[in-house]
């Protein structure tokens, strides 16, 4: 990638040095910098999700409450607990890059790919079970008792936001394959693993989304009950 | 005072390798990662989308020309006017100064080697040519009828025309956006040449650095409005639609929290031209050089705070109505600002007519009747009979035409010698731009009163009495359109008949201009390093730099 | 053609190593915080539960970013990144919403 | 060709000399400092253009007292244009109370406008001069703008919701009603006519309208159809809450909010009726969405408003009912209440 530059410089570039910048350092801030600044048009992203979400719930607040108490709360908990686990295993992955230890990286971006495996198996079930219910928003949506309206609207929020951020695991977890297959190539090492840096910069941001999600659509009336 | 009489005696010799002669084939264009290669792959597709859009402006006008409306039915009329807004307002206005402009220039500027990412760079013009082909799609199989905000529940409800080809066009388009601000941001941030601090910076880089604030915080906010009139006109969800829950209001403060910075988007990179082309052209330091700044980048926050008054009659509520009012005089402030900033620059000035001084004159003119016919509109009891007539269409016009289209005219001129190392005719460019100016008027300024006067805009058909000034109107347009045609021309000619431009035609100031014409691959033979004021004109001797 | 690295801030999260014995405290902490919201919901607090699964829910947020997302050890521009992002949607929340409450506070006419 | 064309619009509304004033006010400070920055770009460009390559212009960094000035004077003048035009927006906003009440729906393509006393038109509106008139408006199908140049009037027409917007015309004539929100195929042929009559010819055109029967008696007949009051009857084992005298009454809901009885409480109520359920009783009335059209629902709205007082007098004369406990107060914040200021029944009309 990086192209051998003509004048003999008097210590060798960095094999990893892209030609537009001066220093290893300065490519990697500048990597780091722009994953921060793409995380903030995520969250941008999502926030137009969660107005909707906003205005609605202030506006059915009943209905929304009766939607959430549909929601397997057990699985939603469950969730969250992997995803902050596969949080984990994520920065111990970039912990075990930046010390150059080829093994350990392996074996946790192995365990983060899993654990996001299991996250979106557990979606999978939650989403067949309320289609089965009918609880899918479109014609097809039947809801007993009273504000059958604001249940769907619970519903279309829920299955878009939680939709896209499976979408975002999905993606998540097609970059940390990549990255496993980098790494098995011995392709990073103490100096340069910017790359998985990044990467769980992502991770953990699709962590953070949620970590909101779950409150806001799982643990609302629960005492309602 | 003839043109000739500036042209250095002898005509400096085409520089060795430089990037356009470096390779050859269409692999080197279609994969390069120069930052100069892309900005001309976004010349030639920016061009290619404003002369589509052009073409439906000038069926629209043909269209009014007549009360009844007999040119076209009133369906192909509604696609004619979608079909321009979107083209013109995502695929020219938004990406034309940052892509062809930035992209060429802002790694120059800041004495860097390339852009911080410069495959995340070709990417963005691959996924720019992707959102293209969408729109280009949705047109060719019948087009859309919903106009280019897309209001529910007719886009969602109501329109039985390819709503969701041209939504995904303008979808993928905006994440093209957002690669250009995000690499933008990144490298005015971590690659600026040693010595080069913040207010060293040409004012260019300062507009363009606030205009990837404004695509880096507003476009992912349209991409996901889109993604739910998508979603909602697909599975048939009630995001926006009233009848089972939803509220059409939402939908249009989600779209105009993007839209109107979209319109600062729009404008500040021409802000930008026009504050390289004045201090050049009058030879003297900008007037107010930090207040210019900063102006630019306080239009961009404040431009995050004003999107209600879009819709002071649409449903949102009396208090909401004023404080978006306020707001939005606050931030006309800073755009009146920098006008007085461009004036006073010339003040005392060794002013040259130059064709891209002809276009920053026509722009400051232009864009001050603009602002201030936005000021009727942002003031709520004039805005309640204005809004949604041919009042609005002239504003958002001298603003987008009269000032983005002139600043990118300008610009392409300023830099063309850089860009090609060729100069354009002179004579020809200075009577193209008083075309262009001339023909601007005669169609827009007819508008304001037809405004007044209460004919809506996006009508097919209008009462008698509002024909006379359409007529005006269109004729203009036919003049725009020449004008418009002329620079395609000779710009072309040039790049292969003009004679050799010399690193520094202008005599201006700036890193672009110490590296030669066309320049290198890499910009610079040793990376610069910058000891003195930006804009230093009054070095005493150093007159003109000399090839 | 190399030269001095022009000076920079510390590199964002690049160099720093955090110790384990953070991570795996951080992480009980927010498995901790994860049973907590969820008991919490089955509390009848009215329009309290929102406000407290909310502020834990910051709480974890926090936690993620500062230590597994390093921004603790990170240079002042990438906290200010950060910062502009949750501004920016405070904004589009806050100023949709205000149209929101508002509709119903009409001037009602006495004339 | 018609040559004779006007550059300025009619003016035949209260509100038109007022909207005027303004926008005369805004284009004289416009016009001044359109000219001047013209003005200084052509001379500055004319006396100092380039006499000589080498001449270097002095360098001028620019002055703090002058960019205060420029900023400080264009806030000033900035502001005034708000509190001038917020002044006007919000007297659009307050409807006098004794405003003629007329009733718009919007379709696709066509204006149906309904006055109280019974008239049904399309396309076209008859008023008084000199009286105000509120309009309260909603659409079928999708948002709609009802807009009059004449009276410098505009107000979207979401579907959805009613919106209120009123005028009081002081010039007879015909003048243009657009419809200035982009809606589909026949937007630009969504258009009409308001005609504003002298009282005389006003009475005459009422007596000669329509003789079909008044708004409420029409809601009475749709009341029955519908069989609202096997539930809402005056007596005790009534299972819906009483209707009688309920228009303009404080309502106290089963979660504990209070809000005024008004159109758009009513409208949602049939419509949606488990979103607010009165105090003490069960949410069992069915939804009669898609059952009742806009139309339907202002009749049965007109009807609910005349119960509760002694038989509906004529069309004119709004009979006295008690004055309402709240009177001018505001609501409590959250009742959702339509865009426009939910009328209250004052005094009768003289």
């Amino acid at each position: 990638m990086a192209d051998a530059h003509g004048a003999a410089a008097p210590h060798a570039l960095p094999a990893d040095l892209q030609h537009q910048f001066e220093s290893l350092d300065q490519q990697q801030d500048a990597a780091s910098f722009g994953m921060w600044v793409f995380i903030v048009t995520e969250i941008l992203f999502f926030g137009g999700l969660f107005l909707a979400y906003t205005i609605y719930r202030w506006q059915f607040g009943a209905g929304f409450a009766r939607g959430s108490v549909e929601m397997d709360i057990v699985a939603g908990t469950a969730n969250t607990a992997i995803l902050i686990g596969s949080s984990l295993t994520m920065a111990m992955a970039v912990h075990s890059a930046a010390k150059g230890k080829r093994r350990a990286l392996l074996l946790f971006l192995a365990l983060t790919i899993a654990l996001g495996g299991a996250f979106l198996g557990v979606k999978a079930i939650e989403y067949t079970d309320h289609i089965r219910h009918h609880l899918l928003p479109g014609p097809g949506f039947r809801h007993a008792g009273p504000d059958a309206r604001a249940v769907e609207m619970y519903f279309t929020l829920y299955f878009t936001m939680t939709g896209l951020h499976a979408l975002h695991m999905i993606v998540g977890i097609g970059i940390l394959s990549t990255l496993f297959v980098m790494a098995w190539r011995g392709r990073f090492t103490a100096e340069y693993h910017n790359p998985v840096e990044i990467s769980g910069l992502y991770w953990h941001f699709v962590d953070i989304v949620w970590i909101f999600l779950f409150p806001l659509l799982y643990l609302i009336g629960r005492h309602a009950r | 005072m003839s043109a000739a009489e500036y042209l250095p005696p002898v005509e400096p010799e085409e520089p060795r390798d430089n990037y356009l002669n470096v390779a050859y084939g269409v692999r080197s264009w279609l994969l390069t990662r120069d930052h100069k290669r892309i900005a001309l792959l976004y010349l030639a597709s920016v061009t290619f989308f404003f002369f589509i859009g052009g073409l439906f402006a000038l069926l629209i006008r043909l269209e009014l020309l007549t009360p009844a409306g007999d040119m076209v039915q009133a369906e192909t009329y509604n696609k004619f006017f979608t079909i321009h807004g979107i083209v013109m307002v995502f695929f020219f206005l938004i990406p034309s100064i940052p892509a062809v402009l930035g992209n060429f220039l802002i790694p120059m500027m800041i004495g860097a080697k390339d852009l911080a990412f410069p495959r995340l760079n070709l990417l963005s013009w691959y996924i720019y040519m992707l959102g293209g082909l969408f729109t280009i799609w949705a047109i060719v199989h019948g087009g859309v009828d919903t106009g280019w905000t897309f209001y529910t529940p007719y886009s969602t409800l109501s329109s039985n025309s390819h709503v969701i080809p041209a939504a995904l066009g303008i979808f993928i388009t905006g994440f093209s956006s957002i690669l250009t601000g995000l690499n933008f941001i990144v490298s005015i941030h971590k690659m600026r040449a040693p010595g080069l601090t913040w207010f060293r910076l040409p004012l260019f880089v300062w507009a363009l650095y606030a205009t990837s604030l404004i695509f880096v915080l507003g476009t992912p906010v349209i991409a996901i409005t889109i993604l739910m009139v998508a979603v909602e006109r697909t599975l048939h969800v009630g995001f926006f639609d009233p009848a089972l829950g939803g509220d059409p209001v939402l939908f249009q403060h989600l779209f105009w929290f993007y839209s109107h910075p979209a319109v600062y988007i729009m404008i500040l990179p021409a802000m930008g031209v026009i504050s390289e082309i004045v201090p050049t052209f009058s030879r003297k330091h900008p007037f107010g050089y930090r207040f210019i700044a900063y102006a630019s980048v306080a239009i961009a926050v404040l431009g995050f705070l004003v999107w209600g008054h879009h819709m002071f009659v649409s449903g949102q509520s009396v208090y909401a109505g004023l404080v978006f009012s306020v707001l939005s005089f606050l931030v006309a402030i800073p755009s009146a600002i920098k006008v007085f900033n461009w004036t006073a620059t010339m003040h005392g000035g060794s002013i040259s007519w130059k064709a891209p001084m002809l276009y920053a004159m026509g722009f400051i003119g232009l864009f001050t009747v603009g602002g201030l016919t936005g000021l009727f509109l942002a003031s709520l009891g004039v805005d309640v009979h204005v809004h949604d007539t041919y009042f609005v269409i002239a504003h958002f016009h001298y603003i987008m035409v009269g000032g983005a289209v002139m600043g990118y005219l300008g610009g392409i001129h300023y830099w063309w010698p850089k860009i090609s190392g060729k100069l354009y005719p002179e004579v020809l460019a200075r009577f193209a731009a008083i075309i262009v100016f001339i023909g601007f008027n005669l169609t827009f300024f007819p508008q304001f009163i037809l405004g007044y006067l209460g004919m809506p805009r996006r009508y097919h058909s209008y009462p008698e009495e509002f024909q006379v000034l359409n007529v005006f109107s269109t004729a203009g347009a036919s003049i725009l359109g020449v004008g418009y045609l002329l620079p395609l021309v000779y710009l072309a000619w040039s790049m292969r008949y003009g004679r050799n431009s010399g690193a520094n035609p202008w005599g201006a100031t700036g890193l672009e201009w110490k590296t030669t014409s066309p320049p290198p691959p890499e910009n610079f033979e040793v990376t610069p390093v910058v000891d003195e004021e930006p804009y230093s004109y009054s070095a005493p001797g150093e007159v003109r730099v000399v090839g | 053609m190399s030269r001095e690295p022009s000076a920079h801030a510390p590199s964002a999260g690049g160099s720093h190593v955090v110790p384990v014995k953070v991570y795996l405290g951080v992480f009980l902490t927010l498995l901790v915080m994860t049973a907590t919201t969820t008991a919490v919901s089955f509390v009848d607090l009215g329009p309290w539960s929102t406000v407290v699964a909310l502020a834990i829910a910051m709480f974890k947020a926090t936690l993620v970013v500062l230590f597994f997302m390093h921004m603790k050890y990170s240079p002042r521009l990438t906290r200010l990144v950060l910062g502009g992002g949750l501004f920016w949607l405070a904004i589009l929340l806050i100023g949709t919403f205000s149209d929101y409450v508002s509709r119903a506070w009409l001037p009602i006419s006495t004339r | 060709m018609r040559t004779d064309f006007p550059l300025f619009p009619d003016r035949a509304s209260t509100m038109a000399t007022h909207v005027d004033a303004l926008f005369f006010y805004l284009l004289t400070v416009s016009a001044f400092f359109s000219v001047l920055i013209a003005f200084l770009v052509v001379y500055f460009a004319i006396r100092y253009r380039r006499r000589s390559e080498e001449f270097v212009p002095p360098r001028i960094e620019g002055s703090l007292t002058l960019e205060i000035v420029w900023t400080v004077i264009p806030l000033g003048i900035a502001l005034s244009f708000f509190f001038w035009g917020a002044r006007i927006f919000v007297s659009m906003n307050q409807p006098p109370r004794d405003a003629l009440q007329v009733y718009i729906v919007g379709k696709q393509w066509m204006w149906k406008v309904q006055h109280a006393d019974g008239q049904k038109e399309i396309n076209e509106l008859h008023v008084p001069v000199n009286r105000p008139v509120q309009l309260t408006m909603t659409s079928e199908d999708v948002i709609h703008d009802f807009f009059i140049p004449a009276f410098r009037m505009k107000r979207d027409v979401v579907p959805g919701r009613y919106e209120t917007a009123w005028f009081e015309a002081t010039r007879a004539g015909r003048y243009h009603i657009f419809c200035a929100q982009y809606c589909g195929t026949n937007h630009s042929r969504m258009v009409g006519w308001v005609s504003v009559l002298e009282p005389r010819e006003y009475q005459s055109w009422l007596a000669g309208g329509a003789a079909s029967e008044s708004l409420a008696s029409a809601g009475a007949r749709l009341f029955a159809q519908h069989a609202c009051n096997t539930c809402h009857r005056p007596d005790s084992l009534a299972r819906g809450p009483n209707l009688e005298g309920l228009y303009g009454r404080l309502v106290r809901l089963s979660n504990g909010q209070t809000l005024i009885a008004d159109e758009a409480y009513i409208r949602e109520s049939i419509l949606n009726p488990s979103a607010k359920i009165v105090a003490g009783y069960q949410p069992i009335m069915p939804t009669f969405q898609g059952l009742i059209g806009e139309e339907g629902i202002l009749q049965l709205t007109a009807y609910i408003k005349s119960l509760g007082k002694p038989s509906a007098g004529g069309p004119e004369m709004l009979p006295p009912t008690s004055q309402s406990p709240l009177g001018g107060a505001v609501p409590p914040p959250g009742a959702p209440t339509p865009g426009g200021a939910s009328p209250q029944k004052g005094a009768p009309v003289r």
